[in-house]
């Protein structure tokens, strides 16, 4: 059963339709990457999917709630799917742990302790042990990602958005995002993901949608559609990001 | 002219006297405009236009119009308006909290403002409810940035509280002006009435730039 | 009248009233205490502008005003007043050295008078051709004269002459004439006050029994003004 | 108590008298004080140490005490100590000029300081002198983005033209209080007074809004 | 003979040695490539290059003057070495036309006449004959860009430095920055160039330095370089950017 239904979607912005009507399904445990040049409505997308953004026609479907149930259903499909933004988005004034700590915290109502337990083991798991008591301010763009992606695994989300994590890092940096991103691939998690990262893509993905102008041109495996681009447009987009 | 050493120090005590009022008005004033104005600050930032709009009429209002204007209007309007009777201590500390409320609304919003639109969709992408991402995150963070200008309208409400010698509470200038009446001596007396002024100016934002070192400023 | 009554009084107004070293006194400051302490009334000072007097007794803000408040006409449409409690006029302080020798020559000259006083409206009337500065209170405008900011000041009689006596010796002379009509002075009160009748009573038990004399010697080294 | 309105009617042609006298005292003062501010800002951005500390006591002294006690010492002190004679009017179009001059230097030094460094480095690296890049880019650049600060301190000092009310200068507010002293209608005169000045700051503030689309903002 | 000549050059903050004695001599029409990790020094030595940072030791001489000349000679060897920056910089009150015209009128003291000539050639070779009248802020990052290259060249310099000219572009828009200066490489121009870019250094590069810790770790052909890597660490940075 697929874990994301978009049917009919469309967004508009006054005349301007950004999406334009989308249909797709997404099953459990698949690694969809998303790309499409500047401006095709990629974060557009991901934001409709965790209702950020109201869809302006057709509706969206996530794990059985519907993006337009109501404050209380969104509220369950924000739970269900994780977000991760360009701008690491730390709440500055917290520590890590205490950012990781806060989705249990305050959205699930765990105790104090368990949600400490809870957001030491992930930032562990990202390769933090020794910086959880650093603010976000003393971490670098890679660490701050990467506890980013431990905030919202700490809520246990069923799926997880990345919105172009790595590209306000250094390129050394991004290394160690991909790695943890690598690492929820292997173990199950449900992942869409919004990169200029072609060859990760092609590394990870179980799926690649290639949008244009707020429409999806492709969609299929990524090893095909990246070594043999089917249509000119894809082409050239691959020649000026690789 | 020389300067007279003994009559400037002879005015210290009595205008220490007076700027224990001052303090005292300042120290009441304060905190309650900062209640207000945050109240305030939030409506303006959050609220529906209509309810927002009253809000931006009381902080155009008192914007718009001098201090002295304000003070006057409360001592000798109000009373009339409504059979209050306040005396003058009374209205100059109502005169500084509706004064320092409206422009501490405004820092309160431009300070919810500019907190970054990110910090308040990663909270709501976390499942949290909006009051919930503007009490434990947008506030907090707006806070910590905000203690400069906060800091500053305090300083700026200390200054203010000098305009209550057109009502004649006997804060800090006020006595300067009285004593004058007795010593003539204007240039000592109000060198003294200066020197107090920047010391206790100089001693409020010491203690806020230790407050700013004390609390992270992300 | 368990209630203290709140009493406005302008301290700019030596001898009559005046802070000295923190505590207020003076010749209508010390009457007042004893007509207080006859009439068994508690008070609190505050300490106003002269031209905020009348005012705050209308709004209520207090129940007794005094400086040295000339019962007008004007001001009795708005506020009652005590039985008077001396007499006095308006007199015009020039510096030392200045040219100036009568009222008339004032015309075209800069003067100043305190914001709500009834020498304003004199100045208004009779000084078509002057140039007013009003101050909210005499010291200031008898520094504005020091500095010869202004040419005269008019202002009660009496406050002048003190004034030309002490602080103002060898710095300013008064003119002999008196600027218009003399005023009884008296306290003011709100209009329709049932204060009105034990400050008469006690003022009368002050005159009668030597203490309004005693403090008339106290303050001006002789009886009556 | 009932409202006059023909008290209130009455009063306007003597405080439009008034509101006269503010106006002119506010266009005098404001721009010598950005003058004065501009070189102030200047030196304490850019002089060395010994120049800029000069010009940060000036400012820190300024800011440190109330402008009516600065009023209070140009007008009644600096006569006594240095033998000039300024009348009221002088006296308060000076205080006008020192006191917005601190403020308006701040504002000055944060223009300058908020100009993007590359800028700067992009103008020296073409060969540009350091005097040509302020004067070219770094000024100009501030400058726009100044405009709105620049506005707002027009707006205080039209309001702080109230404060020459204790040195005897008829302007606006002194007006209404000597109105009020004839008429002994409080509420109206000051409802008056309060509607003049909002009507004077509101005109200044289109006039500052309609400046701040002209000029481009980048 | 070399037209940059870098002698000894230690650059230090404090107590940290940022550079670490750099001896580099770079010829007429020599197009040198920098790569190296952040922090290694890359944009310190090209801000040394036309003294916008002083040396601590050492000296640079830049077509015969020395960055240690005092002021006059430090102006002229900007005028030299035009320089473009990540951050274009632009001139945010100044048309594309009057920011390209500046430096022939305010430094060469050009007519206003000849300045608007010189200029709009510029910005016609640049791509942005359209865009002459807009405004910064009305220009893409991409159009920015080659505004601020033609407003380098405006001044007629023998040799440019760029550093890290495309990495705050979007994919797409980095193409036709690169455009432009591949056609400055083509046409003689003596080019200094920081960059992530590594196919691009393939491509047009003359020379390659690798940079690491401050100091030159490698110098040679980009081909050999990158096609075989003479050590560990450049591999694993070739790893990581690419
Ligand atoms: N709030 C908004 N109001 C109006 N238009 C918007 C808004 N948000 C986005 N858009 C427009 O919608 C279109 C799609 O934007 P979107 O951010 O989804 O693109 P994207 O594919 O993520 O691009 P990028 O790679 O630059 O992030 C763009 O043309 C953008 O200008
Ligand atoms: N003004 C400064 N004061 C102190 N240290 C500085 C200063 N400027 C640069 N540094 C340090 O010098 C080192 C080299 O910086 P530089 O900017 O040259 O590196 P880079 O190779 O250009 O890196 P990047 O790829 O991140 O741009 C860094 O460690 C940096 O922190
Ligand atoms: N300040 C005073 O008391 C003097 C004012 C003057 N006697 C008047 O009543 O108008
Ligand atoms: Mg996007
Ligand atoms: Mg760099």
């Amino acid at each position: 059963m697929s874990i994301i239904e978009i049917t009919g979607v469309v967004k508009r912005y006054g005349s301007v339709d950004v999406l334009k009507h989308i249909d797709l399904s997404i099953a459990s445990q698949e690694i969809v990457f998303l790309i499409g040049p500047s401006g095709s409505g990629k974060s557009t997308l991901l934001r409709c999917i965790n209702a950020l953004e109201t869809v302006s026609e057709g509706d969206i479907v996530v794990d059985g709630l519907s993006v337009r149930g109501g404050k209380a259903e969104v509220r369950k499909i924000r739970l269900e799917a994780g977000m991760v933004f360009q701008q690491f988005n730390l709440f500055p004034h917290l520590t890590a742990l205490e950012n990781v700590m806060f989705g249990p915290l305050r959205v699930r109502g765990v105790s104090w302790r368990d949600a400490a337990e809870i957001a030491e083991a992930l930032l562990i798991k990202v390769g933090l042990k020794e910086r959880m008591r650093a603010y976000p301010s003393e971490l670098s763009g890679g660490q701050q990602q990467r506890t980013a992606i431990a905030r919202s695994l700490a809520v246990k989300p069923r799926l997880m958005l990345f919105d172009e994590p790595t590209s306000a890092l250094d390129p050394e940096l991004r290394f160690e995002v991909l790695q943890v991103m690598r690492q929820l691939a292997e173990e199950g998690m449900t992942m869409v993901i919004v990169t200029h990262e072609i060859r990760f893509a092609r590394d990870v993905g179980s799926r690649l949608l290639f949008l244009d102008g707020g429409r999806i041109m492709h969609d299929g495996k990524p090893d095909q559609l990246l070594s043999d681009p089917p249509s000119e447009r894809l082409r050239t987009f691959l020649q000026h990001v690789a | 002219m020389t300067f007279d050493w003994s009559a400037f120090f002879e005015s210290f005590p009595g205008l220490l006297y007076g700027a224990r009022v001052t303090l005292f008005v300042t120290l009441v004033s304060l905190p309650a405009g900062l209640l207000l104005g945050a109240m305030v600050g939030v409506i303006l930032t959050y609220a529906p236009t209509p309810i927002a709009s009253i809000a931006q009429v009381y902080v155009g209002l008192i914007r718009g119009t001098p201090m002295v204007v304000q003070i006057m209007f409360i001592f000798f309007g109000l009373p009339a308006l409504m059979d209050v009777r306040l005396d003058g201590l009374t209205a100059g500390i109502v005169a500084l909290v509706i004064n320092s409320s409206a422009y501490l609304a405004e820092i309160v919003r431009g300070g919810l403002l500019a907190v970054p639109r990110g910090l308040q969709e990663a909270g709501l992408a976390m499942g949290l409810r909006f009051g919930q991402v503007i009490r434990y995150i947008v506030g907090p963070v707006a806070f910590r940035r905000m203690i400069p200008a906060l800091g500053n309208q305090f300083v700026i409400g200390l200054k203010d509280s000098s305009l209550l010698i057109v009502i004649g509470v006997g804060e800090l200038t006020r006595t300067g002006q009285e004593i004058m009446t007795d010593t003539y001596r204007a240039v000592e007396v109000w060198f003294a009435v200066a020197i107090i002024y920047l010391a206790m100016i100089s001693l409020m934002a010491s203690l806020l730039k230790s407050l700013e070192k004390h609390v992270r400023i992300a | 009248a368990d209630q203290p009554v709140t009493v406005g009084l302008e301290p700019a107004n030596k001898p009559f009233i005046f802070n000295s070293g923190g505590e207020y006194t003076g010749f209508s400051y010390d009457l007042w205490v004893e007509i207080a302490k006859e009439a068994g009334l508690k008070f609190e000072a505050r300490s106003m502008d002269f031209s905020a007097l009348i005012p705050a007794l209308q709004t209520k803000n207090i129940d007794v005003g005094f400086s040295s408040i000339f019962i007008t006409a004007k001001r009795k449409e708005v506020v009652d007043f005590s039985d008077p409690y001396y007499m006095a006029g308006t007199g015009a302080l020039v510096s030392e050295t200045s040219a100036i020798k009568t009222l008339a020559d004032l015309n075209a000259k800069h003067v100043a008078a305190m914001t709500g006083s009834a020498q304003v409206a004199w100045i208004k009337a009779n000084l078509p051709s002057a140039e007013l500065t009003q101050f909210q209170n005499a010291t200031d405008a008898f520094l504005a004269l020091q500095a010869g900011r202004v040419d005269a000041v008019l202002y009660d009689y009496p406050t002048l002459a003190y004034y030309a006596l002490t602080e103002g010796k060898r710095k300013a002379r008064l003119l002999d004439e008196h600027a218009g009509e003399d005023y009884p002075v008296g306290f003011a009160l709100q209009k329709g006050s049932s204060l009105v009748e034990p400050i008469n009573n006690a003022l009368k038990k002050i005159r009668l029994d030597g203490r309004y004399d005693a403090l008339s010697r106290k303050w001006f080294g002789k009886t009556g003004s």
